[in-house]
């Protein structure tokens, strides 16, 4: 096993250098009194390819409403790119959020905008004036293999349909962070593994993906980072995890 | 410029985009905004009208007419005439002598017989005066009855009674008239407000998702602002459109009755200028602050 | 038994929950009803107001006077007079002898002292008219002038040109009124109307989901015309109240000055109740109209 | 295997009685076009647990949409308890949902209503005047684990608690059909297994339960009656079927 660890050079506990994203003691409890969040460290690298798993309510997708800030953490502090984004100004958020490509868990579609367009405006959004706009589009739309549906309106398509534009409108500006929440929900198992081979792709290629899932199956084959996540708490971070702790029983 | 020209090309073909694929919220919007515009239009050209109207009935209605002694000498007369033309509520004052008015009355029969039977002539001078108010009438009237030149029997012409009963009713028209045009004014204002509010409110989650995406305000704004002028340009051009042919309807047929309505044309075309930049003002400031609201959560 | 009253019980629940929950969509919308119910009511009572006090003007401007020749017989006099009073459109005759007119006249001490000297009374014998309809009185001018009695030199007094455009003025304003109620109402309607259905408009995806969960259209509907109901109420009341206020400054306003306008306490009163009906079934019905295009879908 | 089926009184084929839900012939054509299923015919009884297996896009939503008349077919008929659904009018339609408890793709809950709220709507409208709500409320609640989510908006639950809530407010009034369309796509693979227990159990207690799912793992589990639909047609239909064709590679 530690052969496979030193042929990626991707494995965090040996980085000199300053981790793309990192947490320091964060907690976040919601208005309503909901701790969902409670003293996360984490640190993640460029480059990094990390699961995210934990049982329904353990606080997945309250991490990555952090990251972008789309929320603020209680307490603690969180840096991206060696900015500190819990303190963020308003003004500076856009800029922020377009080195994130996000996959959100409920797709988050502009339900008044045909496929393309979904897919075009966050092409517009970080690099408004992008030339052949109309060809990446259609390249990335071909990629999660929706080519003959870039002139509908999201609500007709189906379920797995609606989560693959929101594939499409992460990627399309190749972004330096990938966040996906439970990306491969609403997806057959092929489609699925389509989707993870595309994201080994391009962290391959350098981008950081962090992918929040329920996937066993996923998991367990890709065998990279896991952080799991119980109640609120990191409770497991290993280099090359499975879903389950190892030796734990399944079902 | 490559980006500014994309952004805002962007800005505009969603607007419009926007407009049509929410065409019933849209054209509901619009449809309020144009019965508002056409509202305080309406109201703005028909208390014009009212006014020149009544100020024509002012001047009129602002006679007097002062009758001489028949012993007062031409002297006291021309003295008391230029008196007069001198102060400045005066519009005019003519001299009418004993023939000229007996030449006036004759020309109902009646009087001329009667006049022809009687051989003398009986009818005072007077002097005929125009005032610029109204108001000013009553206090003529009582300077002129002191006057000893006066012919002290039928002191003046006019119906004091029944002109302060017009003034009065001119006076209170007009001040609330202002009031009301203020009150439609402000309710427009409101009401125009909320239609947009409420129809951005329908689209919260739209710019919630824009701006995860990473758009800024401005980015998110710029379709809504120019959606909402859009609309309040539909509005003002139809409003317009409906006051300016109610307005021409409404001179028409005040021309054939008792009153004649000029039809002003400068005052309209100002008045269909101020609609269209007032409707596109609205529109654009109203959805400014319509998501303004769900920009800053 | 139980059921309806369960479903009804949940009606006014949902009602008044959705209504608090969406309290900005609720406000904006009650705003609007509140300021169209207050402009529909506000001009009601105002129209009233002008149509009392200009019944009023118009009964004090329609008096004529007719002055008698010296030289008519009493008989003739008597005669003239009770044919006037047995006219339909004449009030009141009285009779004013020239020692009456005298009388009247010497109140002004110059006059006084003017027939002192003159020794004998040039003052005429009048009868005074009171006449409906202030249109009627250029015609009894007329028939006055036909007269062989009446004095020719000065037959009668009354400012016929004033007199014509003051009545010109009241019959446009009220003819006018007329039209801009009308006008004012149906707007209201639209506004109102339009309110309400982008108000449900943003709330069709709720409906769609009680649908599809087995709801029947009723059961989807009642809680969406409470809360219009309740919307139109709060409105009505929030409404009603200003324009009552309203009315009673305007008419202490008004006592201080030249006019005074009765405060019409049985107008008032049914007004209110009106508007506060209107107002809860104009929410109901636009509510009602608002959701059925959803639910027909 | 044989033993497994006699054991087993649900298995379809054998059935004489008229079957519950029935399709003939059935195609549905989107207004935009898109043939979302050709020529379906199905039959399925009281008491049957059928799985709804195919790629993403193959129309199993369009299926279930169809038999809750929230679309109508384009050619064929429908039948459900002899009825069909396919002409029947829209006074009727409240009736024939009520029949039914259905767990939306997309949950579709009601934002403005607290969870226990959502749940017990399902109730009033099915039951009006039911007594003891509240308990039955906390009951169905408590057996998916929302016990202390009750007076939660969906917007402030995560992902997979909102699932949740949706599998309550369609078990809540004990209907005669579920149907259930992808209702573990947002779940850990515990739950998961739990709900699906769960939906044995009522299977079990007479319940027919229609369950479109891309969860491989449950279907190679339970072993239950499979329905393949693959491009709008159905491509297998196996009393004891698994995930995929026998004998197919995975992966
Ligand atoms: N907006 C919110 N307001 C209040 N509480 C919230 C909100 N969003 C999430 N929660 C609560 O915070 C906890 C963590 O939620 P989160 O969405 O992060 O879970 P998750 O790990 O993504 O779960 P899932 O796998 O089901 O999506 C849950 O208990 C949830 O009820
Ligand atoms: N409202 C609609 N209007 C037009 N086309 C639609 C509509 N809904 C679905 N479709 C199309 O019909 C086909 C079948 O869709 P359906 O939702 O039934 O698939 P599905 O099997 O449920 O897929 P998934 O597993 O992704 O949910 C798809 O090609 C989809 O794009
Ligand atoms: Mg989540
Ligand atoms: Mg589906």
């Amino acid at each position: 096993m530690s052969v496979a660890v030193a042929e990626r050079s991707s494995a965090p506990p040996q980085h000199a250098l300053r981790p793309v994203i990192s947490f320091h003691g964060v907690s976040k409890v919601y208005p309503n009194g909901t701790e969902a969040l409670r003293d996360v460290d984490l640190a993640i690298h460029q480059g990094d390819f990390c699961f995210l798993v934990g049982p329904s309510g353990a606080g997945k997708s309250t991490l990555v409403r952090l990251l972008i800030r789309d929320e603020a953490p209680s307490t603690g502090r969180i840096f991206i790119d060696g900015q500190e984004v819990s303190r963020m100004s308003h003004r500076k958020l856009p800029k922020l959020r377009r080195k994130f490509g996000i996959v959100f868990q409920d797709y988050k579609l502009l339900t008044r905008r045909t496929v393309a367009q979904n897919v075009a405006f966050a092409l517009q959004v970080t690099r408004p004036g992008q030339r052949h706009l109309r060809e990446k589009v259609e390249e990335v739309l071909w990629i999660v293999g929706l080519e003959d549906k870039l002139d509908k309106f999201p609500d007709e398509l189906s379920g797995g349909e609606q989560q693959r534009v929101a594939i499409a409108r992460a990627l399309v500006h190749r972004p330096r962070i990938f966040l996906a929440d439970e990306p491969t929900g609403n997806l057959d198992p092929d489609t699925s593994w389509g989707i993870v081979q595309l994201l080994l792709q391009i962290n391959h290629r350098g981008t950081t993906v962090l992918m929040a899932t329920h996937n066993r199956e996923v998991v367990d084959l890709v065998r990279r980072r896991v952080i799991a996540i119980d109640n609120g708490r990191v409770v497991r971070d290993e280099a090359e995890g499975s879903y389950l702790r190892e030796g734990t029983a399944t079902l | 410029m490559r980006q500014i020209f994309a952004s805002l090309w962007f800005a505009l073909h969603s607007a419009g985009q926007n407009f049509r694929r929410n065409l019933g919220v849209s054209l509901a919007g619009v449809f309020t905004m144009g019965l508002i515009i056409f509202l305080v239009g309406g109201s703005l050209l028909f208390t014009h009208s009212v006014d020149t109207v009544l100020q024509g009935q002012e001047q009129n209605a602002s006679h007097l007419k002062i009758y001489l002694s028949d012993n007062a000498s031409l002297a006291a007369i021309t003295n008391f005439e230029s008196r007069l033309k001198t102060d400045p509520r005066v519009i005019s004052v003519t001299f009418e002598t004993k023939d000229q008015a007996a030449h006036q009355a004759s020309q109902n029969p009646d009087i001329a017989s009667a006049l022809n039977v009687l051989g003398s002539n009986p009818l005072p001078a007077s002097l005929n005066l125009n005032v610029r108010k109204l108001t000013d009438l009553s206090q003529f009237n009582a300077e002129a009855k002191a006057t000893p030149i006066v012919d002290s029997t039928t002191p003046t012409d006019y119906n004091s009674d029944v002109i302060s009963k017009l003034n009065t009713v001119i006076t209170v028209i007009e001040w609330v008239g202002a009031i009301i045009a203020i009150i439609l004014l402000t309710i427009s204002i409101v009401i125009i407000m909320n239609t947009i509010r409420t129809a951005v409110y329908s689209r919260r989650t739209e710019i919630e998702i824009m701006k995860l995406v990473g758009a800024t305000d401005w980015f998110v704004r710029w379709p809504f602002i120019l959606e909402g002028m859009l609309g309040g340009l539909l509005a003002a051009i139809f409003s317009g459109a409906v006051v300016f042919g109610a307005y021409r309807l409404f001179v028409q047929a005040a021309q054939g009755n008792l009153l004649s309505v000029p039809f002003d044309v400068r005052y309209t075309v100002t008045l269909l200028i101020v609609l269209l930049v007032g409707g596109v003002a609205v529109g654009a400031f109203g959805s400014f602050l319509g998501v303004r609201r769900f920009l800053s959560a």
